[in-house]
């Protein structure tokens, strides 16, 4: 489909993976909430947020980010941000999104990042 | 490339967020078209794409039997957008425009639209007919190489 | 998908072959929409892209000043496209049909066009007001599984 | 591009191997019959079109086939088809190209169809 979106979300260290594919904008924001959401409910504050294959992004899609990155963090947990392309990378950049995620290179150094913070909750 | 001339494009499409993919393959050709590089080209992509989101769903409250028209002209040294509506328009100087790390302590999932809009082109401008003809003009200069 | 309803699209471009590309990722969207599968939408793609050309190189005579209008209508059960120019029109009845072998023999480049429409779409109709509004209207059926 | 299209030559025992990639309409097909002109001009007759590259043809790329063909199987030389995609396949195949052009599946097969033919002129 033209406007393709999908999530596919793995566990790896305690840690919850959730990789995206496709175009992230309006049509398909819901999907990526409804994975985010899911995690949250079971109580999975520790998200990593796999960009490789994310082709696109409009506001809706980083409206996700900011509705959850609150809720996590109070929860001892976050969400990492990682493997953006450059096209992506720039909305991030343009809306000030580097200083208030963290955004890396990839997965394993995302997960690394959990390493040093406090135990999540679930 | 030919320029020298003005071209005019136009695309109408049902209003429903299905077909902002189409929006944006619209007007991706065409600033390819416009000497654009790939980059350029997906920060114009966002700024139509977020000005339909919201005729979609602000303007007509995601009612699909609307439509929304996306002009675009392509000069010599610009690209001008045009996306109208007959939506139920609004003020745009009413909007309040909240630093993100406020929509994120309100734990907000909207209010970057219009601002990306503002970032990425150089001219930003509403005129509204409320349930007539709402109009949001965009233009990007383009500095040719 | 959701159907029930009859959706519209319209695309204006420059009469340029440059654009056949633009044409063809707005009919590839909307055939996709119609729930096509990838060879289906290639040959509604073809068929647009013939009809087109034909518009660009006959009708205009390469007229860039010119437009080109590509409708689509999706309901239900069919796909339905209409390329519009203002162009010079024709007859094409008095098109002769020359089998592959003997354009072949003539060393022919061209001469496939509206046979290519034809094989693929269900219907194939042309209506001439030359200079005025000449229209090339084509229709798919769509097979539900 | 949106409209993108290349063709590249190389020279294989003999014969001359052009491959297509990108999208093969009216706006591209000049292109496209400059590269064979260029071939037959030279007196390489025997030709191979590597079409793995190729995501789609109309009428107008099919009308470079049928431009030259003649004269190159005068000339003791034929164009031979290669790697058609099934997308571009069922063009060729709608339009009668399959019984008038010897359509194979790679290049090498490709090369060795013209090992029993006669030697062409240049
Ligand atoms: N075309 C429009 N028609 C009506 N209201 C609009 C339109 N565009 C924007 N708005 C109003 O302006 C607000 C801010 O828009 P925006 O910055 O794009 O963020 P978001 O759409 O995510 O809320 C919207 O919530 C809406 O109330
Ligand atoms: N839209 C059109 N306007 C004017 N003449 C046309 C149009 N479409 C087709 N024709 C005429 O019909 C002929 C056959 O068209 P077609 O089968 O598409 O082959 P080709 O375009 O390759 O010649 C054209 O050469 C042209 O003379």
């Amino acid at each position: 489909m033209p406007n393709s979106f999908s999530v596919s979300g793995s566990r790896q260290e305690g840690i919850s993976v959730l990789a995206l594919d496709g175009f992230l904008d309006a049509h398909t924001a819901p999907a990526f909430e409804e994975a985010i959401e899911k995690e949250v409910s079971a109580g999975h504050n520790r998200i990593v947020v796999d960009c490789a294959r994310l082709a696109y992004i409009s506001s809706a899609g980083l409206g996700v980010f900011m509705t959850f990155i609150e809720e996590v963090r109070e929860a001892g947990g976050d969400i990492k941000i990682c493997a953006v392309i450059p096209k992506v990378g720039q909305v991030f950049e343009i809306l000030g999104f580097n200083s208030l995620f963290e955004i890396v290179g990839d997965i394993p150094q995302a997960v690394a990042r959990f390493a040093h913070s406090r135990a999540e909750g679930g | 490339m030919v320029a020298n001339f003005e071209r005019t494009f136009i695309l109408h499409v049902p209003s429903s967020t299905e077909n902002l993919a189409l929006i944006r393959g619209f007007v991706s050709n065409i600033g390819k078209q416009a000497g654009l590089d790939e980059n350029q080209v997906c920060m114009i992509e966002i700024a139509v794409d977020e000005a339909c989101a919201n005729v979609i769903e602000h303007a007509y409250g995601s009612d699909r039997t609307k439509e929304v028209v996306v002009r675009a002209k392509l000069s010599d040294d610009t690209i001008e957008i045009q996306v109208e509506d007959t939506g139920k328009g609004f003020d745009p100087a009413s909007v309040e425009q909240k630093e993100v790390t406020r929509l994120i302590q309100e734990r907000k999932s909207g209010g970057l639209g219009m601002r990306m809009m503002k970032l990425v082109m150089d001219e930003v401008q509403y005129n509204m007919k409320p349930g007539e003809r709402n109009e949001l003009r965009m233009v990007k200069k383009l500095k040719r190489p």
